[in-house]
């Protein structure tokens, strides 16, 4: 199976982890990552307003790529994820949208919005199976309980993501499962990290994001996983030291021997 | 062929088996063959089944009575078809036909050949692929594809569906592609499509050959024809009556229509009626699976079912 | 050509608001062979009616075209005016210029112009009216109600004390439906099984009744005063003739842990059960899908501990046929899934709950014996929460577009019960909107809040969060006082929105009923015909026609079963005279309108018939059985010949319409 | 004086379903334009391919067909057997040039009023777009 | 009080969302985890919008304050989805001459060495246009 590799950004900068373990990862797997050559920016934040088209045609170049070559777009960033999935969505059911786009960016095939985005944990339940990865794990992290954190951007908006119930999801935890540790089910799970405010507003982004942490700490994990560097980098950093934090494909790497 | 089929038919007016035979007979000229029934054997005389046999003989059947006396037949495969069709509609009574089948290679159009600048027919052969005519001016040789009756060229079976006795043996279904010309014409754009048919409808003199020569057009009153109807034909002044007309009668018979093509091959000013009769033909195939009326006598025809599953009309619009 | 009187109808400004009815009459009145035309406030009052009458008696008329609201609304009672005034009533023909015209349409101009092609469409039809004989046809005299809750038990009851027979088929094991789930009723708190297990007895006991439980619809043929019904009773395998309920096999089934449906599986049954204590009819059943005798050919204890010999493993599904007059469609109601709103946590604690698991919570017979427990721990709750329109009045995917209508009362009547019980619990409601009209009813929920100290809060709950320690953080809003509230609760309530059975969108299709968006089933007209389904013959009686509480279902079964009895005292029925005819000189007899009648109303036989020369033919002619044909046309579109054609709708008829619209 | 011709279009809509749908749109004062006009039928399969072409004969500049939806006819099985005749009519239509959206079938329950104006307003201006409906015109009889 | 329905009919163009259609439960409130920091909660930005009462939105740090989160946005009962006016006052605000909230100079004291692109681009993206 091979998908369009689509990093983003932060990947090759300050989230190696990342990107590094899910390669090496999906090779360890059997699945192909191209890389799209002259990739830019997604976009990073969906906006909500309808009359924003230029703050999404990046995203739109990264779709017409995919769609021009008949391949579907693999992201493992949860923001990249959410913008092109929205993206995608809005090409294919909003139909002022898409004659907006065409006519701004000229392409020789017109963008349809006809192309699958999935994300890397897709990718790992739907074409890969999490029975298959039970097998392939070398060195399960037996014992360990692991909280999953999913955080707002790849359950919601949950219409046009299509990734999970969001308000009860189940794909990070069958994963933990998959790679022999125990997951940790906790409330704030699915809650805002304060992410975005982290910049401007640092005691709103401690105070949620220990919300968050304490939750799965009081639920008894001793770590917690997450696909978003924004994410990552908010819980480390104003999580106050409550618990760990790792991306998902490093745990990936480290249980399939790969690390 | 035709000798063989004249003594069969002879035997069975002798014995008393039928009184009557529907079969065809020369007119004034060697290629006017036309419909003709024959009640002794000294009539017989004048049977002929040759190269010119076009007629579909199984509508003739309708208006025969019925009962008692029993009547035979001279039924090409695709003849065969029709009647079939006819019996499954009640429309005539099993019992009391006879049906004798008889091979059909294709037959020709003196028509086609006039085109050609033949003329004066006095003769004819068939030989493979070749067709040699005699003429008052002398012989010719034309290749047989070329003279073809339009509806022989996209013949679908050679074989009888139903018979009593065959001279000669039956054939097999035949795997031409007969839906060409509604697909070149579906392929065209919906104006071109229109002038099409602007030019071809437009020459219609409303003569009602095509629904007189028609195996499927047997109505007690053709409602066209019937003034209690509201739809009884006027004269040409509103724009729209053979336009109806045609419509109609081409979705009446859809489904019950064989693609015997005779509607075309009757038509005096060339308008490509059985264009019509396919269309629904093919869209039926498509929309609701295969279906070949008078293969049988007893399925019930498309229009008279449904499935749940049934494509919504915008399969049209879809472009389908 | 007929004289045909044209009346058109003001209806107050209702019409005349935007069409001017004077033009239209006199437009109206320069039709070929209209004699009168007049205009009048209410046509469909009294006067209006005398009206119509007395222009029929002067001037002779032989067609009336009225033009008025819907046909669907009055054509009956025009018909009736004109009857009595010696006109046939199929010469009356209404043109819809109120819901078609009037009130769609806000410029007078144009409302005028089409109010004028509507009344011309008509006269041209009347012009091909002929006058119509309705036929007639014999009433089978048992009513079958479908669905054995209250309002099933309480329309067969009424129709059975009337003196005829009816059957009700529950798809249960046992007839008693929601109301033997709950706890107390509102307002005036009464022990629901106290009232409703003599009704279920009464039902059971009535020489009138005969109680089909475990059995479903299978299929439905005919029409009103003659349904055919094909009802699958299915395997109990237990044989009713033996069984005398007396519940050893219960108690030495060795499956025990099937969830107990009736209590909301927050306790377990066993494989062979008897759903509640006064369960009608008390008989076991065995659940074919857990039973080891049935699945592996091991066990058999309920049969070696049967001392009545009851146990019959080789019982199959019986397919029972009945004949019925009238059909009661009382197939009430669930609640909707509340997983899929998990911001609330019912799926993910234990102590979430719904309402209607708070009715088994708090009830005797339930799996705490009454006593208020938290299902994680059995541990007492302090503070409640109760939430109020959980799925309801919500227009995303999961939830619904209406209000629910008893969670209100239901909630108030939970929170005081509570509040009355364990004083020393703190119990939170939070509302959107407290909606409690009803007799006694504010003054109810009201008692709740003054005497019963339950705090009303006005706002929504966000999320329910579950703490380690057995708690549930619940973040709601205040919008009263601008605040987000974090409560800890030991236990959560959720009104859960109520939805039609499941069951019943295949019953509809059976019984041609149509339903709305919401999969309730639509009334013949909301305000005049509540209780009658638009098709005729089949009645509504419960929540299956919209969301109601108790006294609104007892109130709604006991109209549905005068609707009932008036349909079953009659000896014969009047038959809808508008159906097909054939026309034998024109048929060829080819079968078509055959195959698609859907009511076997066509049949054939053999005439002759004369030829030009004189001679006869045999032929093969239709013809119509006018009391079963229903008037739909199937057969008439597919009649080539145009043989067959529908009284009051015929080709020519609708082609006149066609004809006048388009001039 | 030439009248400027408005689009005219014939809705057939049977009595239970869709004449009913369009009776909710009237008590709801769902406007839509005026130049539909109703003609009720007992049941979407009583619509006879006739009536469709008569009414463009007489000048008719659309047509729409309104039934039960499938599987809720009130006489069981109407609206199927409507919906392969006028699939095949409004295929055959289009064969012979005429434009697809001068016709249309759609479902409309006696609860979808909503969705009967909707319907109604979108295929009128689908109609006003199109203009006179000119194409079954023969050629000897132009003006 | 100002009253601006141009302003008014502008949200609701970028939103495409009726704010009639918002029953007043609270819901998106009760669920927002920013909601003491704001000065205007979820369900006030769809009563002042509708009322015409943008400037005060507009005015107002609660612009800045919303964490994109869209908990209210997925939890609303009638598909208001409160995120969206939120976003759209706050590009009205930003689009206006000397609306940017955040200034690229502001940008290098607030860095660290383990802040993710994502950050920047995304404070970029939201607040300033």
């Amino acid at each position: 199976m091979i998908f369009s590799y689509y990093p983003g950004c932060t990947l090759r900068t300050r989230a190696k982890d990342l990107d590094v373990y899910a390669r090496k990862c999906a090779l360890a797997l059997g699945v192909e990552l191209v890389e799209p050559k002259d990739w830019q920016c997604c976009g990073v934040v969906y906006p909500l307003a309808g009359d924003e088209i230029a703050h999404r045609l990046s995203a739109v170049r990264v779709l017409q790529d995919a769609q021009s070559r008949s391949v579907s777009v693999l992201t493992v960033c949860s923001a990249c994820h959410n913008v092109l999935k929205q993206c995608a969505y809005d090409l294919k059911n909003d139909a002022d949208f898409r004659n907006k786009a065409n006519a701004y960016s000229e392409f020789d095939i017109p963008v349809t919005g006809e192309v699958d985005v999935v994300h890397y944990l897709e990718m790992l339940r739907d074409t890969v199976g999490f029975d298959t990865i039970k097998q392939k794990v070398v060195n399960p992290l037996t014992g360990k309980k692991i909280g999953a954190y999913y955080g707002c951007l790849l359950l919601r908006p949950g219409k046009k993501m299509g990734f999970d119930d969001p308000e009860n999801p189940a794909i990070i935890e069958e994963f933990i499962k998959a790679l022999g540790a125990e997951p940790v089910i906790y409330p704030y799970r699915n809650e805002c990290c304060g992410g975005y405010v982290t910049l401007e507003n640092k005691p709103l982004a401690q105070k949620k994001s220990q919300t968050v942490l304490e939750s799965a700490k009081e639920m008894g994990a001793e770590c917690v996983i997450t696909a978003c560097p924004l994410c990552l980098y908010n819980l480390k950093k104003n999580g106050g030291d409550t618990l760990p934090v790792y991306y998902f494909t490093e745990l990936l790497a480290e249980a399939l021997g790969v690390k | 062929m035709q000798e063989m089929i004249k003594s069969k038919l002879a035997e069975l007016l002798s014995t008393g088996a039928v009184t009557k035979v529907i079969g065809w007979k020369r007119g004034e000229n060697f290629y006017d063959v036309s419909p003709a029934a024959f009640e002794s054997v000294e009539s017989l005389a004048d049977f002929v089944y040759d190269d010119f046999c076009g007629a579909n003989l199984s509508k003739f059947l309708v208006k025969e009575p019925g009962k008692e006396s029993k009547v035979a037949v001279v039924l090409k495969p695709c003849d065969t078809f029709s009647l079939n069709q006819l019996i499954k509609e009640n429309r005539v009574n099993r019992e009391n036909i006879f049906v004798l089948g008889v091979p059909c290679e294709g037959k020709l159009s003196e028509e086609k050949m006039r085109v050609m600048g033949i003329v004066g027919l006095t003769g004819c052969k068939v030989e493979g692929d070749k067709v040699t005519v005699e003429t008052l001016y002398g012989t010719e040789t034309l290749d047989k594809n070329d003279v073809l009756l339009t509806k022989c060229a996209t013949c679908h079976s050679k074989k009888h569906v139903i018979f009593d006795e065959l001279i000669g043996e039956t054939g097999e279904d035949s795997d031409v592609d007969r839906f060409v010309g509604v697909a070149e014409l579906e392929a065209m754009s919906e104006d071109e499509r229109y002038e099409f048919w602007r030019n071809e409808l437009s020459r219609c003199i409303r003569c009602n050959a095509c629904r007189n020569a028609c195996p499927a057009c047997t109505c007690e009153k053709c409602v066209f024809d019937n003034d209690a109807s509201g739809v009884a034909a006027k004269s040409n002044a509103n724009s729209f009556e053979e336009n109806m007309f045609h419509i109609i009668r081409a979705y009446h018979v859809a489904g019950r229509c064989t693609d015997c093509g005779e509607c075309s091959r009757v038509c005096p000013q060339h308008i490509p009626l059985h264009l019509l009769n396919r269309k629904f033909i093919k869209d039926i195939n498509t929309f609701y699976g295969d279906f070949q009326a008078g293969a049988d006598a007893e399925s019930e025809h498309p229009l008279v079912h449904f499935t749940e599953n049934d494509p919504e009309p915008s399969i049209v619009k879809e472009g389908k | 050509m007929q004289r045909i009187g044209v009346f058109v109808c003001h209806c107050g400004t209702n019409i005349a608001g935007t069409v001017d009815v004077k033009t239209v009459a006199e437009m109206l009145g320069k039709e070929p062979g209209v004699v009168f035309s007049t205009d009048y406030q209410y046509m469909c009052s009294e006067a209006g009616q005398t009206l119509i009458q007395d222009a029929i008696k002067e001037h002779n008329l032989g067609g009336v075209v009225i033009c008025s609201c819907s046909p669907r609304m009055h054509e009956q009672t025009f018909r009736k005016a004109c009857a009595k005034a010696g006109l046939n009533p199929y010469m009356v023909e209404v043109a819809n210029i109120r819901e078609q015209c009037s009130w769609i349409h806000k410029d007078v101009a144009e409302g005028t112009e089409k109010a004028v092609i509507l009344g011309r469409a008509a006269i041209a039809k009347v012009h091909l009216n002929a006058p119509l004989t309705a036929g007639e046809s014999p009433v089978v005299k048992r009513a079958l109600v479908i669905g054995g809750g209250i309002a099933g038990m309480q329309t067969a009851l009424d129709i059975a004390d009337a003196g005829f027979e009816v059957d009700i088929v529950e798809k249960n094991a046992t007839i008693g439906g929601k109301m033997a789930q709950i706890d107390k009723t509102f307002p005036t708190l009464d022990c629901s099984a106290c009232i409703l297990t003599p009704k279920m007895v009464d039902c059971a006991q009535h020489e009138k009744i005969n109680i089909y439980a475990y059995s479903e619809v299978e299929d439905v043929k005919g029409f009103v005063g003659n349904f055919s019904v094909a009802i699958r009773k299915k395997a109990r395998y237990v044989d009713e003739t033996k069984c005398t309920g007396c519940g050893i096999c219960t108690e030495k089934c060795p499956v025990k842990n099937i969830p107990n449906e009736f209590n909301m599986g927050m306790d377990n049954r066993r494989s062979i059960y008897i759903p509640f204590a006064q369960a009608v009819p008390k008989i076991a059943t065995i659940d074919p899908n857990t039973c080891n005798k049935l699945k592996t050919g091991k066990c058999g204890v309920c049969s070696k501990v049967c001392g009545a010999g009851a146990i019959d493993y080789t019982q199959k599904d019986e397919i029972i046929r009945r004949e019925y007059g009238a059909i009661v469609v009382a197939t009430g109601f669930n609640m909707i899934d509340m997983t899929k709103f998990d911001e609330f946590g019912y799926a993910q604690s234990k102590d979430v709950i719904t309402s209607l698991e708070f009715e088994r919570l708090t009830n005797a017979a339930g799996p705490t014996g009454g006593t208020l427990l938290r299902p994680s721990d059995g541990k007492h709750p302090h503070t409640i929460v109760f939430v109020q329109c959980c799925g309801s009045r919500s227009t995303t995917e999961n939830g619904k577009p209406y209000c629910s209508k008893i969670c209100c009362m239901y909630t108030a009547k939970h929170a005081m019960l509570t509040r009355e019980k364990y004083p020393d619990t703190d119990v939170y409601v939070f509302y959107i909107d407290v909606r409690t009209p009803g007799k006694n009813f504010d003054e109810f929920y009201r008692r709740a809040v003054e005497q019963y100290g339950v705090h009303y809060v006005k706002g929504m709950v966000g999320k329910v969060a579950p703490r380690a320690d057995g708690t549930l953080h619940v973040q709601a809003s205040d919008l009263l006082a601008g605040e987000q509230l974090h409560i800890d609760a030991d236990l959560v309530v959720l009104a859960g929105a109520i939805e039609p059975d499941k069951s019943a969108r295949g019953l509809a299709t059976k019984l041609t009923a149509s339903m709305d968006t919401n999969d309730f089933f639509t009334e013949a007209h909301p305000k005049l015909r509540p209780v009658e389904s638009p098709t005729a013959g089949v009645f509504l009686s419960g929540v299956c026609q919209g969301p109601k509480d108790i006294p609104e279902t007892v109130a709604q079964a006991g109209a549905a079963a005068s609707k009932v009895i008036g349909l079953l005292v009659k000896d014969k029925l009047t038959c809808n005279p508008c159906v097909a005819q054939s026309d034998e000189l024109l048929c060829n007899g080819c079968s078509g309108c055959e195959h698609v009648c859907p009511y076997g109303a066509i049949t054939y036989e053999t005439k002759e018939f004369m030829q030009f020369d004189r001679s006869m033919k045999p032929r093969r002619v239709a013809s119509v059985n006018p009391a079963v044909c229903q008037g739909c046309g199937a057969c008439t579109v597919t009649c080539p010949s145009g043989a067959m054609d529908l009284k009051g709708f015929s080709n020519r008829q609708i082609m006149a319409e066609v004809d006048a619209i388009c001039k | 004086m030439q009248i400027e011709k408005k689009p005219l279009i014939v809705a057939f809509c049977c009595n239970w379903c869709s004449y009913a749908g369009a009776d909710l749109a009237g008590t709801n004062r769902l406007n839509y334009p005026a130049n539909v006009k109703i003609i009720r039928v007992p049941c979407s399969c009583r619509v006879n391919p006739l009536f469709i072409l008569k009414a463009f004969q007489r000048g008719a500049d659309g047509v729409i067909i309104c039934g039960c939806h499938p599987g809720d006819c009130h006489y069981t099985t109407g609206n199927y057997y409507a919906r392969r005749r006028i699939t095949l009519l409004f295929s055959m239509l289009s064969y012979l040039g005429i434009e697809k959206n001068r016709v249309r079938l759609e479902w409309v329950s006696a609860a979808e009023g909503a969705k009967f104006a909707a319907t109604m307003q979108s295929f009128a201006e689908e109609i006003a777009e199109l203009g006179e409906c000119k194409r079954l015109e023969d050629l000897r009889c132009k003006k | 009080m100002k009253i601006d329905m141009n302003k008014r009919d502008s949200v609701i163009r970028m939103t495409g969302i009726n704010p009639r259609t918002c029953m007043k439960c609270g819901k998106c409130s009760a669920t927002c985890p920013s909601f003491d920091e704001m000065e205007y909660h979820p369900h006030q930005f769809i009563s002042l919008v509708e009322a015409g009462r943008v400037d005060e939105l507009m005015a107002s740090e609660s612009l800045y304050n919303c964490l994109a989160c869209m908990a209210c946005l997925e939890r609303c009962p009638r598909g208001v989805e409160p995120a969206k006016f939120v976003e759209a006052v706050r590009n009205l605000k930003l689009r206006e001459h000397g609306g940017n909230h955040l200034a690229p100079e502001a940008i290098p004291e607030m860095l660290d060495a383990d802040l993710p692109q994502q950050a920047i681009v995304s404070a970029f993206r939201k607040y300033s246009k």
